[in-house]
């Protein structure tokens, strides 16, 4: 590799696959903005071996083909072989083939529904033993067991559905509906939703809408007059770029789960926050997904300040079982799967916009991303006990 | 076979489902991309007579032998897919580029015969092929055999119904009775199933005593 | 199935199969190279209960829910492997690195329900896995209900032969015939199945009448 | 790739993987020498774009684990991307999985049992529709229908044989036996099978023996004084080198079909034979596999000169349907399925240990490298006549 080998100032060339508008930008951007926090943190302290890494940066705009083409461009003319990237599966899996074709590395800082494994893939969001049980846990136990299920229309949701169903009809709960709206929605498309809604009153509404649909749907529900003491909407997905997107007022109430919010207190965190207000303003705002891709870019350095060399084989021997301090506790690659050991918690959004962390786990959890079978024993055997 | 030693036996013949496959018709059902386009070319080289559609067909066309179906477009595409698993028209196999539990269950459902990850590639496409119409040719064997076998149970059932009907009506013993509906399924051009099923259904008619 | 429209619908519970993947006793026969243990990494990735052997064991352990067989390594260990294909013990996976019809001719003879191509990928793994098992299991209940059905007309055709037996023999009518075959095998606790062998076996012996 | 695209005099590095030692060696060697041979030549002649072809030579001895070993080194260290060589499908099979995860590019110079395809392999010695239904014919016409089949124990006999044993059956004849022996075998592994000749006396043994065994065997044959006239080995792999190594003795009278012999009468293969003896001795000999291993670097060079670029995408666009007029004749590489177009050819040993061509096809034959069932139809019908 050109790039991982010349004199001994010259940059480690990555790339880095976020959209800056699209459906999905909303997120997409904070990632972004970790990324590049943590590069330029580093560079700051005085590179790898001495030497600065240098993103290579494009814009897919939300769309699988051009992340597949940038991908393509970025391993071929770019000779880049390590890349930062991806929200969506569909853009996981758009860019995946070009990945293991060239024996790259891709680290994905997002949540998803697990049953992948990629040798050429680190994978540092939650896996759904990470987040799902954990949230199914808190709803049933505080607001009932009758469910509506929304989400958008593509794998994630099916999937985090799929679980979900399990989860609440174990414990004796019931599915009143499951719905989906399409990937670039309109206001309108909730209108369906909302009065079936009214009509069924669910005690939880498990909602899977992501991007900028999300701020449509939490809308609507205010619109209709619904309230979140009775009838809150709990989410995987939903965090403070969304937040911030559909403003206070739709937002407060609402619950999700994530291993990270802006309000976990700790001083890592802390100064992790303050930072990224002073690079990128005080008005912005971290979540879950920014900070997978800010501690990703981390494990990166560490494993690369070992290897001193970019390739995949060795880059990914040294990643594998290490660990790093990152804003929402130490975090671990795990060995056998490639996922991340991470920190389940629950946000209830308060008045100010902000996530009150109401329960949050005292140990790590291990990720096990081709669990079929999720039981809510999961939760509390992992976990030992959980503080409120 | 009780072992298998090598993959033939000296001068053995090369089997029906092989010598056969440059009959087989295939339709692909994917979009038109990277991934269909490197699939259609493959079964081409392979040498099937091979069509591909997009949007999923409302019908399935006559006359396919084996349907190649990208699972998750289809189901992303919301429209209803004609497939009858339980007695599928094709070998089916299903290209799956997720394989979550929910996608796994939709392979479950259409009972796929062979399964085939994304992105594709030629080596294996071959061996899934012939192994899915193989064992598609041989489940539908299976399932006739069933058919015949229940219709066997059910056609001696009628009989001794019919024959009991005779002897408890007529009088007659069995060899009389057995004798009496032969003669008139001869005589009638029809099979002594036939018959059977014209006393049976008389007897309800008439009210005759049945047991 | 009628129609696929998406994997699941609403509150529909995961299936079975699914459910009890990490159950599931997977046999891996194959050499310990790279590939070998890129599949058990991930097999045991999946969660399943994995054993790996080699070379192929001359007999199959007991309590084995799917076998991965590596093809061509097996055949040219020119040692017999036992694997009877009409009434297999297990799930069969293939594991093949050429495609020449030599070797999907052994595919077909071993008559496997998932076919993965070398080197070994793990995408694509779980699905074959569970897809294999199920068709295994389908195909099983197939091979049983035949057998059922087989074994419901031998009866049926039996107990007939009994009662010409006794009525040709003992003057009996048909209700006389069938009313002695049941009170025999109520007073010595048999099934009339079994009366009508005993009639039928004693017939043979004592020369009597048979139609 | 760093090799392909520095200054203007550096050469163009290219990976040559022939075993000059093992089971194998005594044809791979004469392959290795077809490579050399073109290189220099095109080098001579000034090289591609005014720089030379450099080969990387390594040699794995006829071990499959050494093929492979040595391909991911070419293809990892030393940054090349283009490699010749492998005879048995064997080591091809183990350098195929390091050639397809670098999108590298494969040329492989040896006949075999068809049934593949790579995106990343250039295939230019024949398929079975361009050698076995002609040898088929040929000794049905001329010998009998009765076969003995003899082969080493792996995948290509395997195949040649189930192909034999069809167009044999096909046409009213029988197989009386199919035996194999291990790749390494000793002299007196062929004890059992020349009995069992002796004593089912068919009209026509079809060897798929191959390396150093073949020698073993057809010498076998001679001391069990068989005569060739009434029971002629008749063989796909045969050729100028196994000649060689077994003596005219042995060799007398046995057929061999392939696109190639040294005695090809044309002007081109009287150069190339001149040449090769110039530059390895007078004493060498050309054959199928050598040529095929010459003229497939010409292919190359052309499709270079084309694309002043070493990656595969645009050196692949570049030689599918690609001509060149090799030694044999006219070649061509099929755009459909990577094969070439190539000119069938029977060729009997005569009393100086050179083949004579019996009969050759008066057109080139497209490869069909996934015909399942052969017949000899497609001999006669592909090649309009045929010269005795």
């Amino acid at each position: 590799m050109a790039s991982g080998r010349g004199g001994s100032s010259e940059p480690w060339r990555v790339g880095v696959l976020f959209s800056q508008s699209g459906f999905s930008a909303v997120i997409e951007r904070t990632q972004f903005n970790g990324t590049i926090l943590a590069i330029e943190e580093i560079n700051a302290a005085g590179g790898i071996g001495g030497r600065p890494i240098e993103p290579v940066v494009y814009d897919p705009g939300s769309d699988f083909i051009s992340f597949r083409r940038y991908a393509e461009h970025l391993l071929g003319e770019e000779q880049v072989n390590v890349v930062f990237g991806c929200y969506t599966s569909g853009s996981r899996k758009a860019v995946l083939p070009a990945i293991e074709r060239k024996n790259a590395l891709l680290f994905y800082p997002t949540l998803y529904e697990g049953f992948e494994y990629s040798p050429n893939v680190i994978y540092t969001g939650a896996a759904p033993n990470q987040n799902s049980v954990q949230l199914a846990q808190y709803m049933m136990e505080n607001h009932g067991k009758r469910f509506f299920l929304v989400g958008s229309n593509y794998v994630y949701p099916y999937e985090s559905n799929r679980i979900m169903s399990d989860l609440v009809t174990e414990q004796g709960g019931k599915v009143v509906a499951e719905r989906y709206v399409r990937l670039n929605s309109e206001p309108a498309d909730f209108d369906r939703i909302i009065a079936e809604i009214a009509e069924t009153r669910p005690e939880v509404i498990f909602s899977t809408v992501v991007g900028q649909s999300t701020a449509q749907f939490y809308k609507a529900y205010r619109a209709a007059g619904f309230e979140p003491e009775t009838m809150p909407i709990a989410s995987l997905t939903t965090c403070e770029a969304e937040v911030a997107d559909m403003g206070v007022a739709a937002a407060r109430g609402h619950v999700t789960a994530a291993p990270y919010f802006e309000t976990v207190d700790s001083d890592a965190n802390r100064a992790f926050v303050a930072r990224y207000r002073e690079r990128f303003g005080a008005g912005e705002h971290t979540n879950m997904c920014c900070e997978a891709a800010y501690f990703q870019v981390y494990l990166f350095a560490r494993a690369l300040a070992a290897t001193n060399a970019l390739d995949a084989q060795s880059l990914r021997e040294a990643l594998l079982g290490i660990e790093f301090q990152a804003p929402q506790g130490p975090v671990r690659i795990d060995p056998d799967n490639h996922h991340t050991y991470l920190w389940p918690r629950i946000g209830r959004i308060d008045g100010n916009g902000a996530f009150e962390i109401v329960r949050e786990a005292s140990a790590w959890v291990k990720p096990d991303p081709y669990l079929v079978t999720h039981t809510l024993d999961d939760w509390s055997s992992a976990v030992g006990q959980v503080a409120i | 076979m009780a072992g298998l030693v090598r993959g033939r036996s000296p001068g053995a013949e090369t089997s029906e489902a092989l010598r056969n496959i440059r009959s087989l018709r295939v339709l692909v059902i994917h979009p038109h991309d990277e991934d269909g386009e490197e699939l259609l070319r493959h079964l081409k080289r392979i040498g099937c007579q091979t069509q591909a559609t997009w949007p999923p067909p409302k019908q399935l066309p006559p006359n396919v032998d084996v349907v190649f179906l990208s699972l998750r477009q289809v189901i992303e595409a919301q429209q209803s897919f004609p497939w009858k698993a339980d007695n599928p028209p094709a070998a089916l196999v299903v290209i799956v580029d997720y394989e979550n539990p929910v996608m796994v269950d939709a392979v479950l459902k259409l009972t796929a015969q062979a399964v085939i990850g994304l992105p594709i590639r030629p080596f294996g496409l071959l061996t899934n092929l012939v192994s899915a119409h193989a064992l598609f040719t041989r489940e539908r064997k299976l399932q006739r055999r069933i058919e015949k076998l229940e219709e066997k149970v059910k056609s001696i059932k009628r009989l001794n119904q019919a024959k009991e009907i005779l002897m408890k009506n007529h009088g007659l013993d069995e060899d009389e009775a057995y004798r009496m509906i032969r003669s008139q399924a001869m005589n009638k051009r029809m099979t002594t199933e036939a018959i059977a099923i014209a006393i049976i259904n008389a007897s309800e008619i008439l009210g005759l005593k049945q047991d």
